[in-house]
């Protein structure tokens, strides 16, 4: 198996659909030409031509919806957005188009469409450039929300997004795009399918995206006995897969990069609570990141997302005495 | 072949068919007026009263193929393209038999099998969803043409800026429609607007645009008839600003107090059923005996339709559920 | 105490914060000749002038982005998005911009602003004008987002909004718009300090917007001893009187406009969980619309909120063997 | 009074300051762009040089009560309205000493003593925010004007559209200067846009507009005088056209290999610096031992200050949490 960039993992994703299926086409700011600002869409111009791989103008409501129209009209459109920020001007198009068009026809249209985004911090692009934002599509009957963690992932997840039926929104952790990994290209990921990463007795964690990585070094490092769930899909996510790891570990932890407040993490925790209640030993509980915006220097924005160090120190206090411990910034009295 | 393709075919060069359907989009958005006064309908309603002329032309011209994105004002549209007057109403009225299966109302009518998009409640909702279905086309090597009907207002929206500019860099098929009808809610276009003809705005993105009397469904038909011409022969886009007006109010109770006075009554005397039926008769295809034959019908087959959709049955709970993805197709 | 609409208690802060202070000004799509479609801002023009006053064109990105750089100049600027829904098309100045102002200047510029949005469904309006969407603004720090649930709350709630020093999202239930209620003009309110409405010693329902009165309804028809906290602000939301609350009461349930998946009512169940774990004596959970888009028809649409008679029944299912209820839809057999 | 101040009210009526502030902005981002290079710089960076002149064009006609909305481009422009070199490069290094506390970054400049609002990384996203302050001293009746400063690229998003359409329909005391430099990231303009004279889009607005040679600080200033001019007395919003030339890549390590072959040699025939270097010589202001000497001065002054910044102390853990809300203020 060829090891491949996570970025690499993305282009043989959209190179291997769109030789498969002439109806795949993809569009975005500088993706043609110039193969993309993270180069995740490097040859595809050359291979498939002008016609089904454009640079568009900075016009993300435009050419967003146009990949709504598109999908409606039987193409099946992968939009970049290079930033998952920009969806701040073109909400409109993903969530109240064509999240309801489906609907709204009752079934006359589909709408096919993969947006994806470059998402998360660690690069240091500062706090209009480093946001997760799942917030904004998770609840949206309609879509469906993907997140890979590393390159297998995001080529396995990639194709299923794309072979979709509905409107996927695909979110790439942008710290993730150079780190290397193997790639089968015959391993077929199903979305809304979790995949169990490391198994254990001892704790479950649920994680997604780069937090995934994190995870699975703070586990190696507490030598806790943990299930460790890579979530994929956060729309619709796989209740399953993370009912039946509690129900066996009793112990929850989620570890999300996203503020303390709002992020999509309480929806796992919720739904645990509600469903395993009686037989949890300890209070499920999530790692995020505090409630503000992403700093931009070095130190502070590694501090910032969920790490390796300070998810083993939760990890380790909350086994110790079957209690959630307090939030580094708590801990470290930095802040409420 | 569906109801819906035969009543649109049926417009295919019969200028008597043009002034019918006109006729029955008048009755049925008075009746549809009367029955949101009475309570029968809930939530809202967007009249197209005065607009009729541009609907029916619009229609006339395009193929069932071509598709339009048109917005919550959109009743006269979509009879006009085909849907039937029946499942316009149930699925105002939140019928089963609606278009939409009543769960989408008023604002949100859509027909495939006549290029019915569903029709977007957002300002600016449905313009780039027309560039996009003309990128289709166009990857598809299809002549077929999509075209987007908005208002004044819309002009004002930042999608109209990005969609116009996106559609001319890539010559798309598309055909964007400003059915200019002086008032965007209760604002007069002007409030809001800087300038007199919004069509000029095309000229931002270097695309061909032109003002037609949109009272008039044979200037409307002209007008169109060249630019989807363009559009089907790789020439791309063009931006036609229809001058029409809206007879009645913005929505549900509206009244337009807001209008000067005077100013209806101005637009009136060139009320596109006046209008076609003038053109009709210098033409020798109707007679004052026909049109109100032809009236009478319209009143009776509208009143039918209203008896029928009363008695069609409702959504059910699980009908709700349906069609949210793929999976929960049936 | 005079008796008022609930839209009119809304034109009655407005009235009272723009007479106190010079610097608020009001703008949006028909506020002023027209007086507001829901009529929330009648008589202001009259009263305050066509420079304080103004009717915009439909550009939300433009003027709510306006209302940023007028704070920022030391207005304090009202602006209203008649559907909440057309922040679709302009939450980048909102999140992006607004949010970040005072973080990115540290502290040179402050964004006194309220967007004033109505929200949620009942009316008849269609999925793309009945939704709730505080997802999109309610994970971002630098935001404060509110609901009020009753003329009192409208009236005290957005004069602390407008006077508050940062950028506050302030959503109206439309659906309430003509519903009545007693104003008191001298009663405060604080952002972030929820009411108590009832107390009682068996259960504690938190609850947003019509919600509050829908439980209210629930709780009398029940018969159970409740606490009944209405939020009012969501960001920050006030975790000292939910968390007192259920320490004596044992028990939560959260009742919420919004899909199961992904509202803000899981970041209530994950903190109260996280902190009360070991005294709750039954799984916290929600009462929450299904995973659907907004029905238009009537009857449809009248289920699809939760309702007096379904919060009762999963009350009274809920105290009667501390389990939790299913949901309608699935105790009804009509989806999963 | 602050440096900020004092070194924006530098370039008052002083030609030899506009020139010697140019050579710093261009040591500046020449400076950057090592740094960056040898990891000394995280994230990105976006430069100016070859856009000097209308920087410092703009910052020697506005009062310091002015404000301007500009961009992550926004080095030269945040240097030029007075922010020290110091307060500029310190943020771009992530230092406490930074104008931003070292939390906003390269794309992130402000200083509210001379009206630098926080640069926006968000295309479009200062356009409103700039109206939104013009309409503020609109309120106010202050003589105070709102500049926004935005590339080619920019023309093409919506919030241009709209802001250009509230200010027109307001009168609002705005000036939207349009930088453009030719490129939007690695995009041609001509690739994006299907019109070469950008400022005629403010037609849509009945806005006057004009196109200038934006490397001639001269030319620059005048022209923004008359639309400063026109702003304060009531006039309402111009838009003008700089046209410029990005004499670096984009961003980081790009180095522009998308440029037609000749294209950047052409355009440094009519670099800033020595435009105006020619009109001071000409003028009898400077010589050209005096031009030496403000080189290696400026050169000197820049790595002093890298020095100097190289030595700052970073922010604290506590310091990121501040200034998030009114209440998180110290
Ligand atoms: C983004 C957005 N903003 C505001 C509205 C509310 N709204 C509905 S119709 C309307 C007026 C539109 O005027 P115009 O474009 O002239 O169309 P007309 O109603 O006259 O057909 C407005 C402001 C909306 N639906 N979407
Ligand atoms: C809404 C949005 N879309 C895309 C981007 C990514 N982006 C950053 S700079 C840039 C090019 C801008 O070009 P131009 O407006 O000409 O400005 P310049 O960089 O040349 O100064 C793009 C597309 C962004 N920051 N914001
Ligand atoms: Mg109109
Ligand atoms: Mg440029």
């Amino acid at each position: 198996m060829p090891a491949l960039r996570f970025r690499q993992a993305i282009v043989a994703a959209l190179t291997d659909e769109m030789s498969a299926d002439p109806t795949v086409i993809t569009f975005g700011e500088d993706i043609a030409a110039a193969e993309g600002v993270f180069k995740a869409t490097e040859g595809l111009l050359a291979t498939f031509g002008p016609e089904r791989v454009r640079d568009t103008p900075i016009s993300e409501m435009a050419f967003t919806g146009a990949a709504v129209g598109a999908a409606m009209m039987g193409m099946k459109p992968v939009v970049e957005i290079m930033f998952i920020e920009f969806l701040g001007v073109a909400l409109d198009q993903l969530v109240t188009e064509a999240a309801k068009m489906r609907y709204l026809s009752q079934g006359q249209y589909s709408v096919p469409m993969v947006v994806r985004a470059s998402s998360g911090s660690g690069l240091g692009f500062g706090c209009q450039h480093s946001q997760t934002l799942e917030n904004w599509v998770a609840a949206t009957p309609g879509l469906k929300v993907v997140t890979p963690s590393d390159p297998q992932s995001a080529y396995s997840l990639l194709r299923a997004s794309i072979a979709d039926p509905d409107p996927v929104v695909f979110l790439e952790p942008r710290i993730l795009y150079a780190e290397r990994g193997e790639v089968d290209f015959n391993l077929k990921m199903k979305l809304g399918q979790a995949r169990v990463l490391t198994t254990g007795s001892d704790l479950t964690i649920v994680a997604l995206g780069n937090m995934v990585n994190v995870s699975k070094a703070a586990i190696a490092q507490s030598g806790v006995s943990a299930d460790l769930i890579d979530l994929g899909t956060i729309v619709p996510w796989d209740r399953e897969t993370v009912l039946n790891s509690v129900r066996k570990s009793k112990r929850l932890i989620v570890v999300e990069e996203a503020p303390l407040s709002g992020g999509w993490g309480s929806e796992i925790i919720a739904t645990v609570t509600r469903e395993l209640f009686s037989s949890l030993v300890s209070a499920p509980f999530r790692i995020t990141t505090p409630d503000i915006p992403v700093p931009f220097n070095g130190s502070l924005e590694a501090k910032f997302a969920p790490n390796a160090a300070d998810v083993c120190r939760q990890i380790l206090e909350s086994m110790k005495n079957n209690s959630v411990p307090d939030a580094w910034w708590v801990s470290e009295g930095v802040a409420k | 072949m569906n109801n819906s393709v035969e009543r649109r075919s049926a417009l295919k060069d019969n200028e008597v068919a043009w002034f019918e359907r006109m006729l029955e989009i008048r009755e049925f958005e008075k009746q549809t007026n009367l029955l949101f006064a009475s309570g029968s309908i809930r939530g809202t309603t967007h009249l197209c009263v005065g607009q009729e002329a541009l609907a029916v032309g619009i229609a006339s011209v395009l193929n069932k193929d071509d598709v339009v994105a048109a917005t919550y004002r959109g009743h006269g549209l979509a009879l006009a393209l085909g849907l039937s007057s029946h499942s316009a109403l149930a699925e105002i009225m939140g019928k089963a038999t609606g278009c939409a299966g009543g769960l989408g109302g008023s604002m949100h009518l859509c027909d495939s099998s006549v290029g019915i998009l569903p029709t977007s409640a957002i300002i600016g909702g449905g313009m780039p969803i027309a560039a996009g279905a003309a990128l289709a086309f166009q990857i598809q090597k299809k002549s077929n043409v999509a075209v987007a009907v908005f208002g004044d207002g819309a002009t004002n929206i930042g999608a109209f800026h990005e969609t116009l500019n996106l559609a001319a860099i890539w010559k798309l098929p598309v055909i964007f429609i400003c059915d200019n009808n002086v008032y965007g809610e209760y604002s007069r276009f002007n409030i809001t607007t800087p300038i007199e003809d919004l069509h000029t705005r095309a000229d931002s993105y270097d695309m061909p645009n032109l003002k037609i009397d949109g009272m008039d469904i044979y200037t409307v038909r002209t007008a169109l008839e060249a630019a989807v011409e363009r559009a089907r022969t790789g020439g791309g886009p063009t931006l036609i600003e229809a001058k029409t007006y809206r007879f009645s109010g913005h929505s549900r109770a509206d009244t337009a107090p807001y209008r000067p006075e005077g100013e209806l009554a101005e637009w009136e005397k060139r009320d596109p059923l006046k209008v076609t039926q003038e053109h009709l008769i210098a033409k020798g295809l109707l007679s004052s005996e026909k049109i109100a034959k032809m009236i009478s019908e319209t009143e009776e087959f509208i009143q039918a339709t209203i008896k029928k959709v009363l008695n069609d049955p409702e959504p059910t709970v699980k009908d709700m559920f349906k069609n949210i993805l793929a999976e929960s197709k049936n």
